[in-house]
């Protein structure tokens, strides 16, 4: 129950460390970057290497972007289990998350409330 | 000057989060002393032996540790895997449940590696008043069925 | 005679005033004290960042004029520009202000090209006090050109920081005791296939190496006549490499040579690789400068002012970056 | 000077990209966003019904908020110069991609502003993100049907 605190904080690195390297050494901005790593959690959870990845790192899998796709897939996945092809349509619009509409809501609090400052420390 | 001081600023930035990594390792350490180690209990309140469930749980080496609850028809257990096990965690779940199941046919069985459901079968455990436990029960298998 | 770009004033126009406005970051710059205005605000009061860009850029209009006893009505051509969509903030500022106004755009090199602008139209005659200059405000071009002010994108360490500042010149007929515009060259847009627009030193060093180049070898000058060639924006990386473009030239560059985006907000690492902007080259060239030129210090100076001619649209679309550098001559007589 | 030159001469005298600290850097924050997520989803897991991967729906809600509080305070930025994508990876990179616009565009109103550049940064996350679950979700589901593959 504790190494988990441990696996969450080195896995979670360790994604951050992949997208450091595409900023760096493959020279992408960071929108190809969250880009190529939600297709790549998406990938993964369509070999179903994702689920297990997060039973072992909590939320280092859950917190990157790549749960992202993730979600999303696994998603359209159930549904598609359901209903076969055309789940995977209606899975696309049942799917929901978190992260989107938090991001939504929070986003359009924030500029109820903030407004943006040029300071550089 | 000016450089001088933005360099100790970034110096202090850079400790500011070792300070804050190591507490956090020092909280985990504390956590990991307080709830684990090798822990494996049982609670029987039903008429059935709980000797064969035991010894699945302490002859398996990938638990950690494993709280089982024995209750009317229902049997659940909470358990923790070692750090690598947990990659197959749902693949331990149903194996244990299957053995289980082979000692105990007529029960209603539910192993679960969700540390949710191992920090309420520990409660469980310790509650004094044995008369809501079936709800409890019907509670945490309702929750484990939320996860697909 | 083909002139090429290279003009001569035979009447060298003077540089009688100067107004020089600044936002509150810029309070860190080693120049903030020669600056006539710097607000306590980033929005100077108003609501949004561009109202406080054309703010910003009335204000050193007023300054500039109010130094020589003017008012607006007296100005005979305005010659202003920026970044942001369109020049709205100069045309605001334009519209409050009332004087007959052409707008510039040199991108961060609008400084000079307004200045030669202005120098011309009073060698014609036609003009008797001109104002020219250039603005920019840091949250409004950084928004424009890159991401949102508060999105955190780790930014490298050739990257530049638009400076918030507006600096305008009053041009009239030569004065005596006052810097007077002797000759100008206007650049040619350069382009060596930079694609990095984090990395805008870089990509506008090959211009201001080659209008350096055009001006010294058109007007007949060296290095040694100056006192000072100070360059706009370059930035830390893009001064070193214009300095080894010149040096391949045959140009001593070990002493003469300054750049306002390098110097501008001294040496503190947070800014990277020093300033950028149209209001970088404006508010150094209006008050370190013309200074110095007051004071005795310098008699004659090259300003190089350098702009990268990109948008938007045209860097998502993977376009390169072409480039422009315009030079002018200062004289104190 | 030709193109090639100059692109080999720019390369020589721009300042190289620090890969060793950065990568370093992106970890320590990366590692450490995780790690406050991993205590935020243990916090609901005690005191809610929450199992371990029901909770990481809140969970992650929660992480906007925080990056909510440190865009609109102005210290993300601060973060991510010092950590790159150890603070863009995570949630909170993609939370503070959709508040830094909407705070931005708050001048052009509400409707036209916000509500209309409030994904212009993430939105390409969210494209590739559906779309890519739609194709996976479509393969498997034609290889399931050839037997190719089980659920």
């Amino acid at each position: 129950m504790v190494s988990i605190f441990i696996t969450a904080f080195i896995v979670g690195g360790l994604i951050c460390v992949v997208g450091q390297l595409l900023f760096d050494v493959a020279k992408l901005t960071p929108a190809h970057t969250l880009c190529i790593l939600v297709v790549a959690g998406s990938v993964l959870d369509g070999l179903g290497l994702y689920e297990p990845f997060i039973d072992f790192a909590g939320a280092g899998a859950t917190i990157p972007i790549t749960s992202f796709g993730n979600a999303l897939t696994h998603g359209a996945m159930a549904e598609a289990e359901k209903h076969g092809l055309i789940g995977v349509v209606t899975g696309m619009f049942e799917v929901t998350s978190s992260g989107i509409s938090s991001a939504i809501l929070f986003g359009f609090i924030a500029s109820l409330i903030f407004k943006s400052k040029g300071k550089v420390k | 000057m000016n450089k001088v001081k933005s360099e100790k600023a970034y110096c202090k930035e850079m400790e500011g989060t070792h300070i804050w990594k190591r507490g956090l390792m020092i909280f985990a350490v504390v956590l990991l002393s307080g709830c684990s180690g090798n822990d494996f209990r049982i609670d029987n309140s039903s008429s059935e032996d709980s000797t064969k469930a035991e010894e699945v749980f302490n002859n398996d080496k990938r638990l950690t540790s494993a709280v089982t609850v024995f209750h009317e028809n229902d049997v659940i257990a909470g358990i923790t895997l070692t750090t690598f096990s947990r990659f197959k965690k749902e693949k331990i779940e149903k194996e244990l449940k299957k053995r289980l199941e082979e000692y105990y046919p007529d029960k209603d069985i539910t192993v679960s590696a969700d540390s949710k459901i191992r920090m309420e079968t520990d409660k469980l455990i310790q509650l004094d008043n044995k008369k809501n436990m079936g709800k409890k029960i019907d509670k945490l298998k309702s929750l484990i069925k939320e996860e697909t | 005679m083909v002139a090429r770009g290279l003009l001569t004033f035979k009447t060298t126009p003077s540089i009688a005033a100067t107004g020089v406005t600044a936002g509150p970051l810029e309070k860190k710059s080693p120049f903030a004290d020669k600056f006539d205005k710097v607000y306590d605000d980033e929005r100077c009061g108003t609501k949004t960042n561009e109202h406080a860009h054309a703010k910003m850029m009335e204000d050193a209009c007023m300054i500039a004029l109010s130094k020589v006893d003017s008012v607006p009505g007296d100005a005979d051509f305005l010659l202003i520009g920026d970044l942001v969509n369109q020049m709205t903030p100069s045309n605001f500022a334009a519209t409050t202000v009332g004087i007959p106004y052409l707008g510039m755009f040199s991108a961060c090199a609008t400084s000079v090209s307004s200045l030669v602008m202005a120098a011309l139209l009073t060698e014609s005659g036609m003009s008797t006090c001109a104002i020219a200059g250039a603005s920019s405000q840091h949250n409004a071009v950084e928004r424009q050109f890159r991401y949102p002010v508060e999105y955190g994108s780790q930014k490298p360490a050739t990257s530049q920081w638009t400076v918030t500042a507006a600096g305008v010149a009053t041009v009239t007929p030569y004065k005596k005791g006052f810097p007077s515009i002797e000759c100008a060259t206007i650049g040619c847009a350069t382009d060596l296939g930079m694609t990095d627009p984090l990395n805008m030193g870089a990509a506008m060093a090959p211009a201001a190496a080659d209008t350096l180049t055009r001006h010294l070898t058109g007007h007949g000058k060296d290095v040694s006549d100056y006192d000072v060639i100070m360059t706009g924006d370059l930035g830390k990386t893009g001064f070193e490499l214009y300095k080894t473009l010149a040096g391949n030239q045959g140009f001593d560059v070990s002493e003469k040579f300054r750049d306002a985006g390098e110097e501008f907000y001294g040496a503190d690492t947070a800014f990277l690789s020093g300033a950028s902007g149209a209001g970088c080259s404006a508010a150094i060239f209006f008050t370190e400068v013309i200074d110095k030129m007051m004071a005795g210090d310098y008699k004659r100076v090259l300003l190089i002012a350098t702009g990268a001619l990109l948008s938007p649209l045209s860097f998502q679309q993977g376009d390169t970056i072409p480039c422009i550098a315009h030079a002018i001559e200062l004289t104190m007589k | 000077m030709d193109e090639k030159k100059y692109a080999k001469l720019e390369k020589e005298v721009s300042p190289k990209t620090p890969l060793m600290r950065n990568v370093i850097f992106a970890f320590l924050t990366g590692g450490t966003i995780c790690l406050i997520g991993q205590f935020v989803s243990m916090f609901y897991m005690t005191f809610f019904d929450f199992t371990e991967r029901t909770a990481s729906n809140p969970t992650v809600a929660t992480m906007i908020f925080f990056a909510m509080l440190l865009t609109g305070f102005g210290q993300y930025k601060k973060i991510a110069q010092f950590g790159g994508a150890g603070s863009a990876v995570p949630i909170t990179g993609f939370g503070n991609a959709v508040i830094s616009a909407a705070i931005e565009h708050k001048s052009e109103g509400y409707v036209l502003g916000v509500g209309g550049n409030m994904f212009k940064l993430a939105g390409s996350v969210i494209l590739f993100g559906v779309f890519s679950a739609f194709v996976v979700a479509l393969i498997k589901t034609i290889l399931v049907k050839f037997g190719v593959v089980s659920w």
